[in-house]
């Protein structure tokens, strides 16, 4: 949790990620940051996230997204 | 409850205001139309002839139809004032021959005249001409089938039979070039004929005319000759003497072949057909002073004495009511008379001020 | 592949965007604005009742002409510049239609007559007509040819008259009347839409 | 069909009619769908084919790809015993490989159709610019709509594909939400998730519904009548002469047409959406406020974005997670540089949706340009962020409120600027146009009278003038308040009927239609 928090800080130092639930919803993060964080975490979680799992709901919190790796990873 | 309460008057405040709203639009929409609608009360006022007609009490035993070589040509006072003819000119600008045909059907919804004289100039013309004509001739007739049939066969190619049901939606546009008029006129107009006769009382001697132009093909169209056809059958039903006449101008040319095909016709439906151009001279018309724009036209003079000729034709040939002799429409007669001689004045003493008619005609258009 | 396919794309895109950029100066004006789809022609006018459909001041290119002293007659053109190029002293009548619509102009010349006819305001051609046989048509046609030399020099694809035939190209045709087998009379007449 | 027909207007009207009063609620489905049929047959029977077969394919694959889904999620349940963690994975794999394969198998049948009613004449008019013997061009039906209909499906089939939507079973249904023939004029693309919701089991009668419905019908009208019909004149006669009117007219030409193009777009989603709320249908949002963006992106995020996110979820997001991009992300990274590599992938799809975008807007070399600068600019927009971001820090502009106005205007600026390729609709003469506002100095020409004889009265520009700034202060309204007017409006409802009564008797009178304007067609008519 704390690696993928560090690599969404990257992209938005300013933002508190441990908290924020409306990443989307509030245009903080763009198409370009969803693309950039699939590739960082396929490079350090080796997990492949699909098209279809690109919605709103996987990526509105810091949590939603760790939830989604989570899931991904079981697979 | 109190919310419940809200919640009724909201019931009943939706629909009121609804309804109101449908009435507001409806209304507003109905004086729109009549301020937008071109009023033709001043220099092109030949969009307002058809429509006065249906103002007139009068009863009347001669109708005449046709183009400007009637309503300018012919003065229904003067078959009054010298023959007691009560008689209407249903004439526009360029009516054409079906045009022609559906007034005299909506006529007879109100009247049933002794006899109609049409004058056969339009029949040279086949198809529908322009919009504009069009629309001065339809846009006062009153509703009826023969009005939408007369739409039917009337419009060209670009135009819409929903534009004549809602005129608003064809003269919308004119809100930028709306005038005093406009705003005057909105709910009723000023007469502009006196029983369908428009006066002028200037003078323009008979120009030479160029040469005809030779034609391919003399043969009048069939379309118009089919509606002259109906005509014909429809007077004979209502029992009316449906007289032809050429009117006595020359120009736009009337050719020889074209004369002949409407004497042909004539004999055929065993109907008179007079071509007024050969009989000039016994009308007594001086064209150096008769005309008031170099020939095309009579002026009042022209008319007078046209309508003398004319007047003393109809009475000779048929048993019309003098109605000089009946109080209740002599009554209504002298009341055009006084309008009648008050307009001659009023244009005699422009044309001795100024020299030229400056309320009327050409130089009354404004932009 | 992916990458691949893309370069390739990307390439064959550049390499077009190129090749229509260098012809784009050959497709002539822009047509239509909205869209893909071709706008109606717009007129313009507000209109009161007194508006006329087209009156197009441009001849097609394929209608016939006549040319008169070296002057270029075309129906539809304005009139104007043509009859201040003529000039000489025509005799000139005009006649105004009913109701102030417009005014028809003939001007008579030696040889030929020409009319016009106004539409907003501006004079255009509507007819021209041949008087005499000093004049001829483009195709050598003049008063006094036969119908025969007619048909060779026109065709037989004409519209028929009782007295004459009718050969309609462009917004214009011309008509010959005929009397014994010879032309008596030649018009040029505008077709106004 | 023209939104601004009269036969349209009556054809709606008549349908809202029969739809409440003489149609069971239950039933209310299967009027539309005769209602769109009907729409589609009188513009020409033809098109019901081609709608048609588009319908069936996506439907048929659909059922196929879900039964087939079921089966093997129902034969791995029964016989979980005999798979290991390895044969399970491998199993589920062949089940993804199959429903792809018959999801590509759909894509291309639809998106052929597309291809070859849409794009033939265009290739063979691209190869004639080097070939000696030019091809002749062959007469191929568009029929209208299709983009908007093909790109439906398109969603649909690979929605299904990805197990996020059920299958509609009801061929009927499923060609209602293809053929739902308000959008089918201008759009919106409407996702199956979204549209289904209500689309066959519409909203009852309610009275609200029917009052937004019909004052956003009347807004749109509005816009599109008396602003983007009256523009429109003026815009013909300015790109029409390139030559006569450069310079300080090119600005012109961007100015009108942004007014142009939002008011004629706007207002046919307006119709479109308003329609569907009448019959209590929800349709997606098309736009958002899009001349208010600060930047690029913001603007496609409001402009015409069903269209945008179709393209980044079908295009920008598949093509960047792609195993081969993730590959190649890698491998640049480690090659290239963390800076360039972060970059590779995103370039390459970004790329390839502007590219799609302006191949999609029309079948025309200056739209395939348009999207490229599309590209271009957010591209470089993204690039110049960190100097942005220097700068600001520097000079702490940002917190001015006038700031903003600046960002809104560049962006505005920005977009109509490139909107110029859709007005002169050639690539060389948009450059050299452009240009021209730079080196041909004319602006006096503006003040002399010039711009009356465009076409347009100054009357004519009034009414243009006092109409866009309504316009915008509705939306202004809308950008303060956050809410539509609407709702202000109804609560008080008298006013609501006063505004409505307004809206339309001023867009009859002063509507540029009939006569004298011919109306113009809807800009998406045929995408």
């Amino acid at each position: 949790m704390d690696e993928l928090i560090e690599i969404l800080k990257d992209l938005h130092s300013d933002v508190d990620f441990d908290t924020c639930t409306t990443l989307i919803d509030d245009k903080i993060l763009d198409s370009f940051d969803i693309v950039s964080i699939v590739s960082e975490v396929n490079d350090r979680f080796d997990v492949a996230i699909p098209a279809k799992e690109l919605v709103p709901e996987n990526f509105n919190s810091a949590k939603a997204l760790w939830d989604l790796i989570s899931r991904l990873e079981e697979d | 409850m109190k919310s419940m309460k809200e919640l009724n008057k909201r019931d009943v405040l939706l629909p009121l205001c609804t309804i109101a709203g449908i009435a507001l639009t409806v209304v507003s929409l109905w004086y729109l139309q009549r301020l937008l609608v071109p009023k033709y009360q001043r220099g092109v006022v030949e969009g307002s002839m058809i429509e006065e007609y249906y103002d007139d009490e009068k009863p009347h035993e001669v109708i005449f139809l046709g183009d400007c070589e009637v309503y300018e040509n012919i003065s229904t006072v003067a078959l009054y004032r010298d023959y007691g003819i009560s008689s209407y000119i249903r004439g526009s600008a360029q009516q054409l021959t079906w045009q022609s045909y559906y007034l005299l059907e909506d006529t007879l919804r109100y009247e049933t005249p002794e006899v109609v004289v049409f004058n056969v100039l339009a029949l040279k013309y086949g198809e529908p001409q322009s919009e504009s004509y069009n629309r001065m001739t339809l846009d006062g007739m009153e509703w009826s089938m023969s009005k939408w049939n007369a739409i039917e066969a009337s419009m060209t190619e670009d135009e819409n039979m929903i534009d004549y049901i809602f005129p608003f939606l064809r003269y919308h546009s004119r809100w930028s070039e709306l005038t005093a008029a406009d705003y005057e006129h909105v709910m009723d107009k000023d007469p502009v004929t006196i029983n369908g006769y428009y006066m002028r009382t200037d003078i323009m001697p008979e120009a030479v005319f160029p040469d005809p132009t030779p034609l391919v093909d003399y043969t009048l169209p069939e379309t118009s000759m089919e509606y002259l056809e109906r005509m014909a059958e429809l007077c004979e039903q209502n029992g009316i003497e449906l007289i032809l006449i050429k009117a006595p101008t020359l120009y736009p040319y009337w050719y020889e072949q074209w004369d002949d095909q409407v004497r042909d016709f004539a004999d055929a439906h065993n109907l008179t057909y007079i071509n007024y151009i050969y009989l000039r001279d016994q009308i007594g018309l001086d064209m150096t002073v008769d005309t008031y724009d170099a020939g095309l036209h009579l002026n009042l003079t022209g008319a007078e004495k046209f309508a003398d000729f004319i007047g003393q034709y109809l009475t000779d040939s048929f048993d019309l009511t003098d109605y000089r002799e009946v109080p209740e429409v002599a009554r209504l007669w002298e009341d055009d008379i006084l309008f009648y001689d008050q307009l001659r004045d009023a244009q005699n003493a422009e044309l001795a001020q100024y020299g030229e008619l400056r309320s009327w005609g050409a130089n009354a258009i404004e932009s | 592949m992916n990458k691949k396919f893309l370069s390739v794309m990307m390439a064959s895109v550049m390499a077009l965007s190129v090749v229509a950029c260098s012809g784009g100066d050959e497709d002539t004006a822009p047509v239509v604005l909205s869209g893909g789809q071709a706008a109606e022609s717009v007129s313009v006018e507000g209109g009161n009742g007194a508006q006329y459909p087209g009156g197009s001041a441009e001849a097609s290119s394929d209608a016939y002409v006549f040319t008169y002293n070296g002057i270029v007659i075309e129906m539809n053109a304005q009139a104007d510049e043509i009859i201040a190029a003529l000039g000489g002293d025509p005799s000139y009548f005009e006649a105004p239609s009913c109701a102030y619509e417009g005014m028809d102009k003939v001007y008579t010349y030696n040889s030929i007559v020409v009319r016009s006819y106004t539409r907003d305001g501006v004079d255009y051609i509507a007819a021209v007509e041949l008087k005499d046989d000093t004049v001829a048509t483009a195709e050598g046609i003049r008063i006094g040819s036969t119908e025969e030399e007619v048909r060779a020099a026109y065709g037989e694809d004409g519209t028929e008259g009782a007295s004459g035939i009718e050969y309609t190209r462009g917004d214009s045709f011309i008509s010959f009347i005929f009397e014994d087998g010879k032309v008596v009379a030649i018009t040029y007449t505008a077709i106004v839409g | 069909m023209l939104f601004t027909s009269l036969p349209f207007i009556v054809f709606v009207a008549a349908l809202i009619l029969v739809y409440y009063a003489f149609t069971p609620y239950k039933e209310r489905w299967a009027l539309l769908l005769m209602a769109s049929l009907a729409f589609y047959f009188f513009a020409d029977p033809r098109y019901l084919i081609f709608i048609g077969v588009t319908a069936l394919t996506a439907y048929v694959f659909a059922i196929i790809t879900e039964d087939y889904n079921a089966k093997r999620k129902a034969y791995l349940k029964a016989n979980k015993e005999s798979f290991d963690t390895d044969s399970k994975k491998k199993y589920k794999n062949t089940t993804a490989r199959v429903t792809k394969l018959l999801m590509l198998l759909a894509l291309l049948i639809n998106l052929g159709i597309l291809a070859v009613t849409k794009y033939t004449n265009f290739v063979i008019d691209t190869m004639n610019s080097w070939r000696t013997e030019p091809l002749s061009f062959v007469n191929i039906i568009v029929p209208m709509g299709i983009s908007f209909y093909t790109f439906q499906t398109v969603s649909y089939s690979i929605d299904i594909c990805r197990g996020t939507i059920k299958a509609q079973r009801n061929f009927l249904k499923f060609l209602l939400f293809v053929s739902f023939f308000p959008q089918l004029v201008q759009g919106p693309i409407s996702r199956y998730e979204d549209l289904s919701q209500t689309l066959y089991e519409p909203k009852k009668f309610e009275f609200q519904n029917v009052s937004y419905g019909f004052m956003r019908i009347l807004w749109g009208y509005f816009k599109k009548l008396v602003v983007a019909d009256r523009l429109v004149i003026a815009l013909k006669t300015l790109t029409e002469s390139p030559d006569e009117y450069k310079g300080a007219y090119v600005f012109v030409v961007m100015m009108l047409y942004a007014a142009q193009l939002y008011c004629d777009f706007t207002g046919g989603i307006d119709i479109t959406i308003g329609i569907a709320q009448m019959l209590g249908i929800t349709v997606k949002e098309n736009f958002n406020l899009p001349y208010f963006s600060k930047n690029i992106k913001e603007y496609w995020n409001r402009w015409h974005i069903t269209m945008g996110t179709w393209f980044t979820d079908y295009i920008f997001y598949p093509l960047s997670v792609s195993p081969t991009m993730l590959k190649l992300s890698k491998w640049s990274r480690q090659h290239l540089g963390n800076a360039v590599g972060k970059r590779v992938t995103v370039y390459i799809s970004c790329f390839a949706v502007w590219l799609a975008t302006g191949i999609w807007h029309g079948a025309a070399w200056h739209f395939v340009v348009w999207g490229l600068m599309n590209f271009v600019v957010i591209m470089a927009s993204q690039e110049l962020e960190p100097v942005y971001a220097k700068f600001h820090g520097k000079f702490h502009l940002k917190e001015k409120k006038g700031y903003a106005i600046f960002e809104i205007a560049r962006t505005f600026l920005l977009m109509s600027s490139l909107k110029l390729f859709d007005c002169y609709r050639d690539v060389g003469l948009t450059f050299k146009m452009f240009g021209s506002m730079f080196y041909t100095f004319n602006i006096g020409k503006l003040f002399n009278g010039s711009l009356l004889e465009l076409g347009l009265t100054s009357a004519d520009y009034e009414v243009a003038a006092i109409a866009i700034v309504f316009i915008f202060l509705v939306s202004l309204y809308k950008a303060l308040i956050g809410e539509d007017i609407r709702v202000f409006l109804y609560q008080k409802y008298p006013l609501f009927v006063l505004v409505c009564v307004v809206l339309l008797v001023s867009t009859l009178v002063f509507g540029a239609y009939g006569a004298g304007f011919d109306a113009s067609q809807f800009i998406y008519n045929q995408f």
